[in-house]
C-alpha cells in the first residue's frame, strides 16, 4: 500500500507517453490543430474583427462565450473565498 | 443557420448567472431583497427550461450560435432530448432546494446570506451551462464553475466540513485535469472541439493512441466527479458533513451531470462501437457499476449516521447509473437516464428529510429517531415515500428505472447483473427498513441528550418552507413514475444512438 | 526504433508527462496539504504548458498581425505564418480557472489550520477522531 | 528594528514602484488589441501592485484606502458589464455576445475592447478580495 501512489504516478505517466506517440511531432505544420480549425482564425480573423492580435479575437470574439466563463470563475473564486473566509471567525468556530 | 435557433439556452443559463452578479451589489443594499430575488431567478430559468423541453419535445433539438459564429470556430448551445431532460432536472432541485435553504442553512450561517445565494446562483448557472454546451472546452469551463461553487458550499458544513472540503478539491481538480487532458489529447489528433465536428472526423482515427488514452484519462475523469465506486474517497465525508440543503443539491445535481458528461461523451462524441468493440470500456463500466452497488449498500447498512448511510447508498446508486451505461443497450441506456433523474430526485429528497430532522431534534443518529412518526409524521411519510422510491416498490420513479435496467441485462444476457440489481435493491430494503423501523416502531431507549450538534428551540413546528419542498418531491419521485412512459417517449427515445438500437 | 523517434519528435510531450508525475506524486504520496496543494498546482500547469505546445508551428510567428497596421488594405495573410492562435486562447481560460481553484483551496486549508492546528494529515485524522 | 516595524528602503521602493507597475498593467489592458496581452494579464498586474503595497506599507494601511463594499461591488460590475454587453447585442436582435450589432463603426474591435476592460475590472477586484480575505482571516 506504501507504493500504491508510485505505481499509480508511474503507470499514469507511461499511459500518457503511449498516448503521445499518436500524436503528430511538434511544430508539424500540417497537424491536425495547425491545419483543421485554426486556419479560419489566422486568415479571416483579422478581416472579419478588425484586431491584429489573433489571441485576443479568438478569445474575445469567437470563443467569447468562453471567456464569459473565465470572467465568471474568476468571480466565483472571489465569492468562494468570501463565503468560506469572510464572517467565518463570529460562528460555527466555536 | 439551422431551423430550429432559440434564445432560451441563453435565458436559462444567463439568468442565474447575472443574478449572481448582481447579489453582491443587491446585498450590499438591501440584505432582506437578496432570498427572493435569487429564487426569481431560479425560477424563471426553471420556466425556461420548461419552455425549452417543450420546444425540443415539438420541434426537435434547439441550436444557438453565441455571437452568431458557427460551429466549430464558435461556441454552440444544443439542447436535445437529453439535455433538456437534465434541464428540467436541474431546475426542479433547485428551486426546490433554494426554497428550503432559507431556513436550513441560514440558521448555520446567518452573516453569509448574500455570497451563499450567489454562489448558489453560480452553481446552477454553471450546472444550466453543462448540460447545454455543445463544445468541450466550453463544458470543461462550466465543469469548473460547478466544481468551484461545490467546493465551498460543502465547506460550510462546519466541523470537519472543511477538511472534507480540501479533500474533495484535491480529488475534483484531478478528475477535471484528466477531463483537460483528454480534451488536449482529443484536440491534438483532431483539432477541434465541437462536439459534432468530433464525432464525424472521430471514427477514422479510433486506431490512434492519442485517441485511445484521451478516452480512458476521460472515463477516470469523470469517473472520479461522479464518485464511481473506487473512486470515490471524496463523496462519504463530504456529503456527510456539509449543510443537508447542500448534500441535497450536490447529490441531485453535481455528480448527476458528471455521469450526464460521460453518458454525452461515450454515446455521442464517440460512437457507442467505439466504447464496446475497440476497448472493452463498457464491459468494465459495467463491473465497476456491480461492484459499487453491492459494496456501496453493504457500507451503507454499517451506518447508524443517517447522512453517512445516504452517502454510500448514493456510491451504491452510482453503480446503477454506470452499469445501465455499461450495458450498453437501448433499455440499459433509457435505464441509465431514467435512474439518473430518479437518483437525483428522491436521493435530494432524502437529503432534504435528513435535514429537517436534524433541525429538529438536532441528532443525526438512526438510533435516536424513535417517535419520529409522531413528532414529524409529514417529515417521516416524505421519508417512507423516498425509500420506496429507492428500494423500487411500484408506483415510484425507482421501480421502472431499475425494471428498465433488469431489461437491459436480460438483453445483454447478462444474467449476473440481473442477480446484481436485486441483490443490491434487498441490501437497499435492509437499510431503509431500519430507519423506518426506528421512526414508527421503537421506543424511546435512552433519553440522553444528543451533545453532537446546536439544540433547537422545543416545541417549534417545522417550517413550512422546508416542509413543502420536501412533500413536493415526494410527489415528484411519484409522478416520475406514474408518467415514465410519458419521459421515456418524449426526452430518452428520440436520442437514443442508432448504433446502439438491437 | 520509429517509436524513439517519434518520443524525440515530442520532447515536449515528455517533459510535460514529466512535470505531471511529479505533480501528481506530490498529490497522492505528500502527507502534507500544502505539499498536496503545490502537486496539485504543478499538475495543472504541466497540462497548460502541454497545450500550449501543441500550438507550434515550424517558421511560423506569434500570432500578432504586424503588417498592415497603418490603414488600408488588408494584407493577405497564410495560415503557415503564424502559429495556431486557439490553444493559447483555451489556456488563458485555464490559467484562470487554476488561479481560482488556487484560492478557494488556500482559504480552505486557512480555515483547517484554524480548527485544528495542524496540516498535517495524520495529526488531522487523529483530532477529527477525537473532537469531531 | 522592531518587529512590526518597516525597514524604509523596502517601503521606499514599493510605493515607488506601485505606479509604474500600475500604469503598466493598464497599458497590458488597453493594448491587448495588438499586441501580447489583455483583461486577464492587466488585471492581475494591477492587482499585484496592491499587493506590492501590502509588502511594502503592511495591509492595514492599504486597507485603509478602500472600503470593502466598494471592492465586492466592483467584482461585480466587471462581469455585469461583460454579461450586460451581450444582453444589449441580444436586445439588438443580433445573438448573444454577437457585437457585430453595435452601432458604432468598427463594432467589433470597440465591442472587443470593452470586454477587456471589464475583464480587467473583475480580475483585478477579484484578485485583491481573494488577497483581503486570505491576509485578514484569522
Amino acid at each position: 500500500m506504501r507504493y500504491l501512489h508510485l505505481v499509480v504516478t508511474t503507470l499514469t505517466g507511461l499511459l500518457l507517453i503511449v498516448g503521445s506517440l499518436g500524436m503528430p511531432a511538434t511544430g508539424d505544420p500540417d497537424s491536425p490543430p495547425s491545419s483543421h480549425v485554426s486556419p479560419r482564425y489566422i486568415e479571416q480573423g483579422y478581416k472579419e474583427t478588425a484586431v491584429p492580435n489573433m489571441v485576443t479575437f479568438v478569445l474575445a470574439d469567437y470563443r467569447s462565450f468562453d471567456t464569459l466563463g473565465e470572467v465568471t470563475v474568476i468571480f466565483t473564486g472571489a465569492m468562494a473565498v468570501l463565503l468560506i473566509l469572510r464572517g467565518a471567525r463570529s460562528e460555527a468556530e466555536e | 443557420m439551422s431551423s430550429n435557433q432559440s434564445a432560451l439556452p441563453v435565458i436559462i443559463v444567463l439568468t442565474p448567472l447575472l443574478i449572481s452578479f448582481v447579489l453582491p451589489v443587491l446585498g450590499w443594499w438591501r440584505r432582506a431583497a437578496v432570498f427572493p430575488t435569487a429564487l426569481a431567478a431560479l425560477a424563471v430559468s426553471f420556466g425556461a427550461s420548461l419552455a425549452a423541453a417543450h420546444r425540443v419535445s415539438t420541434h426537435g433539438p434547439i441550436r444557438y450560435y453565441m455571437g452568431g459564429w458557427e460551429p466549430p470556430w464558435g461556441i454552440e448551445l444544443h439542447i436535445d432530448g437529453l439535455s433538456a431532460l437534465m434541464l428540467l432536472l436541474i431546475g426542479f432541485v433547485t428551486v426546490m432546494v433554494g426554497v428550503y435553504s432559507k431556513r436550513s442553512v441560514l440558521r448555520e450561517i446567518p452573516s453569509r446570506e448574500v455570497p451563499f445565494y450567489s454562489v448558489y446562483l453560480l452553481l446552477v448557472g454553471g450546472l444550466a451551462g453543462l448540460v447545454s454546451t455543445a463544445d468541450m472546452f466550453n463544458l470543461y469551463v462550466f465543469l469548473e464553475i460547478v466544481s468551484l461553487t461545490s467546493y465551498a458550499l460543502v465547506s460550510i458544513g462546519g466541523g470537519p466540513a472543511v477538511v472534507s472540503a480540501f479533500r474533495y478539491v484535491i480529488l475534483g481538480t484531478v478528475g477535471a485535469a484528466f477531463y483537460l487532458l483528454s480534451v488536449a489529447y482529443l484536440y491534438s489528433v483532431t483539432g477541434t472541439l465541437n462536439m459534432a465536428d468530433l464525432a464525424t472526423i472521430l471514427p477514422a482515427l479510433y486506431d490512434s493512441n492519442a485517441v485511445l488514452v484521451g478516452f480512458a484519462f476521460f472515463v477516470i475523469g469523470m469517473s472520479i466527479k461522479m464518485a464511481l465506486f473506487p473512486m470515490h474517497a471524496w463523496l462519504p465525508g463530504a456529503y456527510s458533513n456539509a449543510p443537508s440543503a447542500v448534500s441535497a443539491l450536490i447529490a441531485g445535481t453535481t455528480t448527476k451531470v458528471a455521469a450526464y458528461v460521460l453518458i454525452r461523451v461515450m454515446f455521442f462524441v464517440f460512437e457507442p462501437s467505439f466504447s464496446i468493440e475497440q476497448i472493452p470500456v463498457t464491459a468494465l463500466l459495467a463491473w465497476m457499476g456491480a461492484i459499487a452497488m453491492v459494496l456501496g449498500s453493504v457500507m451503507a447498512i454499517a451506518q447508524t449516521n443517517l447522512k453517512r448511510m445516504l452517502a454510500y447508498s448514493s456510491v451504491a446508486q452510482i453503480g446503477y447509473i454506470v452499469l445501465g451505461v455499461g450495458l450498453a443497450n437501448t433499455a440499459g441506456f433509457t435505464g441509465s437516464v431514467l435512474h439518473l433523474v430518479n437518483h437525483a430526485v428522491m436521493k435530494g429528497g432524502l437529503f432534504l428529510v435528513a435535514g429537517a430532522i436534524v433541525y429538529q431534534t438536532g441528532t443525526r443518529d438512526i438510533r435516536q429517531f424513535a417517535r419520529l412518526s409522531v413528532t414529524m409524521p409529514w417529515t417521516a411519510a416524505a421519508f417512507t415515500t423516498f425509500a420506496f422510491a429507492m428500494i423500487g416498490i411500484p408506483p415510484t420513479g425507482g421501480f421502472f428505472s431499475k425494471l428498465y435496467l433488469i431489461l437491459g441485462a436480460i438483453d445483454a444476457g447478462q444474467w449476473v447483473f440481473v442477480f446484481v440489481i436485486v441483490l443490491s435493491s434487498v441490501l437497499a430494503l435492509t437499510y431503509l427498513m431500519n430507519v423506518i423501523r426506528y421512526m414508527y416502531f421503537a421506543t424511546p431507549a435512552s433519553p440522553a441528550p444528543p451533545a453532537d450538534l446546536r439544540k433547537p428551540e422545543p416545541g417549534q413546528p417545522l417550517p413550512a418552507s422546508m416542509l413543502v419542498p420536501m412533500l413536493v418531491t415526494a410527489v415528484g419521485i411519484v409522478l416520475l413514475g406514474l408518467f415514465n412512459g410519458e419521459i421515456v417517449a418524449r426526452f430518452i427515445d428520440p436520442v437514443i444512438p442508432a448504433s446502439l438500437v438491437r | 526504433m520509429a517509436d524513439l523517434a517519434d518520443l524525440i519528435g515530442q520532447f515536449n510531450n515528455v517533459t510535460y508527462v514529466v512535470l505531471m508525475m511529479i505533480g501528481f506524486y506530490a498529490m497522492t504520496g505528500k502527507r502534507n496539504l500544502v505539499k498536496k496543494l503545490v502537486g496539485m498546482n504543478i499538475f495543472q500547469w504541466s497540462i497548460i504548458l502541454f497545450v500550449v505546445s501543441l500550438s507550434a508551428k515550424r517558421d511560423a510567428t506569434i500570432p500578432i498581425v504586424l503588417e498592415g497596421d497603418g490603414g488600408g488594405a488588408l494584407p493577405a495573410l497564410e495560415a503557415a505564418q503564424y502559429v495556431n492562435p486557439l490553444p493559447q486562447v483555451l489556456m488563458l481560460t485555464a490559467i484562470v480557472v487554476g488561479v481560482a481553484i488556487t484560492g478557494v483551496a488556500l482559504a480552505l486549508l486557512l480555515r483547517i489550520y484554524k480548527r485544528y492546528g495542524t496540516l498535517e494529515e495524520d495529526q488531522l485524522l487523529e483530532r477529527i477522531r477525537l473532537t469531531g | 528594528m522592531k518587529p512590526g516595524e518597516r525597514d524604509i528602503i523596502i517601503r521606499t521602493v514599493c510605493r515607488l514602484l506601485v505606479p509604474f507597475v500600475q500604469l503598466f498593467g493598464l497599458y497590458v489592458i488597453m493594448h491587448g488589441h495588438s499586441s501580447p496581452g489583455g483583461g486577464f494579464q492587466g488585471g492581475v498586474i494591477i492587482a499585484s501592485s496592491f499587493i506590492l503595497l501590502a509588502m511594502g506599507d503592511g495591509y492595514d494601511e492599504v486597507k485603509r484606502r478602500f472600503s470593502l463594499g466598494a471592492l465586492t461591488a466592483t467584482t461585480s460590475a466587471g462581469v455585469l458589464l461583460y454579461a450586460g454587453l451581450g444582453v444589449v447585442c441580444l436586445m439588438l436582435g443580433a445573438n448573444y455576445l454577437d457585437y457585430a450589432a453595435l452601432p458604432v463603426s468598427a463594432a467589433r474591435s470597440v465591442g472587443m475592447l470593452l470586454i477587456e476592460i471589464a475583464v480587467g475590472i473583475t480580475v483585478t477586484a477579484a484578485i485583491i478580495s481573494i488577497f483581503h480575505d486570505l491576509v485578514t482571516f484569522e
